[in-house]
């Protein structure tokens, strides 16, 4: 059991890693806002089925906690991709001009 | 389990230090406003490996589950903001 | 060091408190001073909040188990309650005063139209 | 915390705290240090979890994620200031600078005279807490101790912080309210007015919310509720409450919410809330007892005397849940609208 979270919450750091790398390299507006809503939302997910494993103890599920952080998955689920998309209308209405390979981003 | 927690969390904090860069950095609003999301997304997870530090994660969970709810609030808040205003770098009024 | 780092929150929370205050005098808008008057406010609860905390500590509320029972509690190994309840109130009525002086500044910016303390001294005087 | 000092942990959460509060007021545009003093507010909930204070975190988790950064972005839309004009002001700013660190040198000159962090034995840590600490459960049989002091030990704090919410309310009413039949001033510059249901209006936004919004007000009430045995009380409830209202009028319309809760509504259940917390201390004098001392209502309420009293910590929290609830929106609408009470965020 404990292997199965050490698992998942290695697999969802190493994510992240990708999210936040993403998040400062990537040129303009628009990749950065796919590497932080994809990979932040995945690897919030991982780590949170990771905790539930975690919780329990001696290959028991703590049945109450693990609804819970369900839950939370759920909402996170629902949540992060639409404050995503909110913000993807907002650059694309206030004129984000997206890169191109001339490293123009004005 | 504990101290693999513990260098999973420091872990978080190094990678959001990496996120902070683009807080203080991002030439536009926008890209602030993904970075402090992304923040707040993770400190869900932070509080959650808190509540296991502690050895009471049930009293923690709710904590999460609050900030699960309510973290989208300010980007929709922004994205009604700009999509009314329509500019981004605003140089002085506008009146 | 040896004397500083056990008393590293107090140093934090007089930087924090400068800052506030130093935002609330020196910045000419309006809402930086509203924000700096939260950044203030963040730094005396952090006072109260971390002179109640104490080391290996569990969150105040009584659980079986740990160390110590239901009905009687181990005092040393539970945070201090009392800080925390007039922070907790603290908090909110922070988010109300912080309304409040957000409307003021928008009455002011009915009347001036700007929101730069020289500004508006400007328009009075004229 | 295991095995670790306090501080070797929170020292990592201080430092960034501290980073972005400097980063939020050293923003020019104001968007940007509203967006930024939002991550400050949850770095600031970690802190007081990693120092085991979980209903503070919980109630700055409510307030930092919903309410206090959309009453900044509510001002900034009515007022249209997005950037900070730079002022030269450069010799006040450095006599200002100069304050702040000569107060903060001699604050700072008392550093030794401190107890230690996380002593035990301070003298905070030694006067009147270990009474509380030892005493909630056979008082009031309520583990979180928290909510003991909060509604019972120290209930008249408690009823003057939710009239100081309510008298707030008030005050932005008193402030900002305009009636539009009398009106004078000029209409503000709201660029683009747009109708109640503007066609380029995101049909994801408004779904999503529209799944959200009932969990979160159940979850408030759980919160409330709850109280007793877990973080929460009606601080946290009634901000998730407000929170999930101010959700709805920003993806909906100002309009769409004013509908139901009119302002007439809204005024009557602020006030609603303080009365319901006051009636309960007048029913103790009446019951034979002292002002919100809940013991006296042991012959309405089921159970002994100590159930009695949780359950008159209960009767005071759904009191203070309406309040909050209630200034928040009232407080939300006034900002949002400049007054007008039409059309907002």
């Amino acid at each position: 059991m404990e292997y199965i979270a050490y698992f998942f919450i290695v697999v969802g750091l190493i994510f992240f890693l990708g999210t936040s790398i993403g998040l400062l390299r990537f040129p303009d507006f628009y990749t950065r806002m796919h590497a932080a809503g994809k990979g932040d939302t995945l690897s919030t997910v991982l780590i949170l089925v990771g905790c539930i494993f975690a919780v329990g103890n001696q290959g028991d599920l703590n049945w109450i906690l693990a609804l819970k952080i369900l839950l939370i998955i759920n909402f996170v689920f629902i949540g992060s991709p639409t404050a995503t998309h909110a913000m993807m209308d907002v650059g694309e209405r206030a004129g984000a001009k997206p890169w191109n390979k001339k490293g123009e981003n004005k | 389990m504990n101290s693999f927690i513990t260098i999973a969390g420091v872990t978080l904090i190094g990678l959001m230090l990496l996120v902070l860069i683009r807080v203080i950095k991002g030439p536009t609003v926008i890209d602030r406003l993904v970075a402090v999301n992304v923040i707040g997304t993770k400190s869900i997870v932070l509080l959650l490996f808190s509540g296991i530090l502690f050895g009471q994660l049930d009293m923690f969970v709710d904590i999460a589950l609050g900030y699960g709810l309510l973290n989208f609030i300010v980007s929709i808040a922004a994205s009604r903001y700009y999509q009314h205003r329509k500019s981004l770098e605003q140089k002085g009024k506008t009146s | 060091m040896e004397d500083i780092i056990p008393k590293f929150n107090y140093i934090v929370v007089v930087v924090l408190m400068m800052t506030g205050l130093w935002s609330m005098l020196a910045q000419g808008n309006l809402i930086k001073k509203c924000i700096g008057m939260a950044i203030f406010q963040t730094g005396i609860i952090l006072f109260f909040i971390s002179i109640g905390a104490k080391n290996d500590a569990l969150i105040p509320i009584l659980t079986e188990g740990a160390n110590h029972t239901f009905d009687n509690p181990n005092i040393d190994k539970v945070t201090n309650p009392l800080t925390q309840i007039l922070m907790l109130t603290a908090i909110v009525v922070g988010v109300a005063t912080l309304g409040v002086g957000l409307a003021l500044a928008q009455k002011v910016y009915q009347q001036h139209d700007s929101f730069d303390e020289d500004e508006i001294l400007n328009n009075q005087t004229k | 915390m295991a095995d670790l000092p306090i501080w070797h942990y929170d020292t990592l959460f201080l430092t960034l705290a501290l980073l972005f509060g400097i980063t939020a007021l050293a923003m020019q545009n104001l968007m940007g240090a509203a967006i930024v003093f939002g991550a400050y507010s949850f770095l600031m909930c970690l802190i007081w979890t990693t120092m085991g204070a979980v209903d503070v975190a919980f109630t700055e988790a409510a307030v930092g994620a919903g309410v206090s950064t959309v009453f900044i972005f509510a001002t900034i839309y009515n007022t249209g200031v997005s950037a900070t004009p730079n002022s030269p002001r450069i010799a006040f700013k450095i006599f200002a600078g100069l304050i702040a660190f000569g107060t903060g040198a001699f604050l700072l000159s008392a550093l030794p005279d401190f107890p230690d962090w996380g002593d035990p034995k301070s003298p905070v840590n030694s006067t009147i807490a270990p009474y509380y600490i030892a005493n909630s459960i056979t008082d009031a049989h309520v583990p979180n101790i928290v909510t003991t002091v909060l509604a019972d030990y120290r209930g008249f704090d408690t009823l003057l912080e939710t009239t100081v919410v309510f008298i707030a309310c008030i005050a932005i009413y008193s402030i900002l309210r305009i009636d539009n039949a009398k009106s004078k001033v000029t209409e503000p510059d709201i660029i683009t007015s747009p109708p109640a249901y503007d066609p380029t209006d995101s049909l994801i936004i408004r779904q999503a919310s529209r799944i959200m919004v009932p969990f979160m007000q159940l979850f408030a009430l759980y919160v409330i509720a709850h109280g007793h045995y877990s973080p929460g009380g009606g601080f946290q409830g009634g901000v998730i409450l407000g929170a999930s209202i101010i959700l709805l009028s920003i993806s909906f319309d100002l309009k769409h919410v004013l509908q139901q809760w009119t302002e007439k509504k809204i005024m009557i259940l602020t006030a609603l809330g303080v009365l319901i917390y006051a009636m309960v201390g007048l029913a103790c004098i009446l019951m034979d007892g002292v002002y919100l001392d809940y013991a006296a209502l042991d012959s309405v309420l089921p159970g002994d005397e100590a159930y009695a009293r949780s359950h008159g910590i209960l009767l005071v929290e759904i009191g203070v849940g309406i309040t909050v609830m209630f200034s928040m929106i009232g407080i939300y609408i006034n900002l949002a609208s400049n007054g007008r009470f039409d059309r907002g965020l």
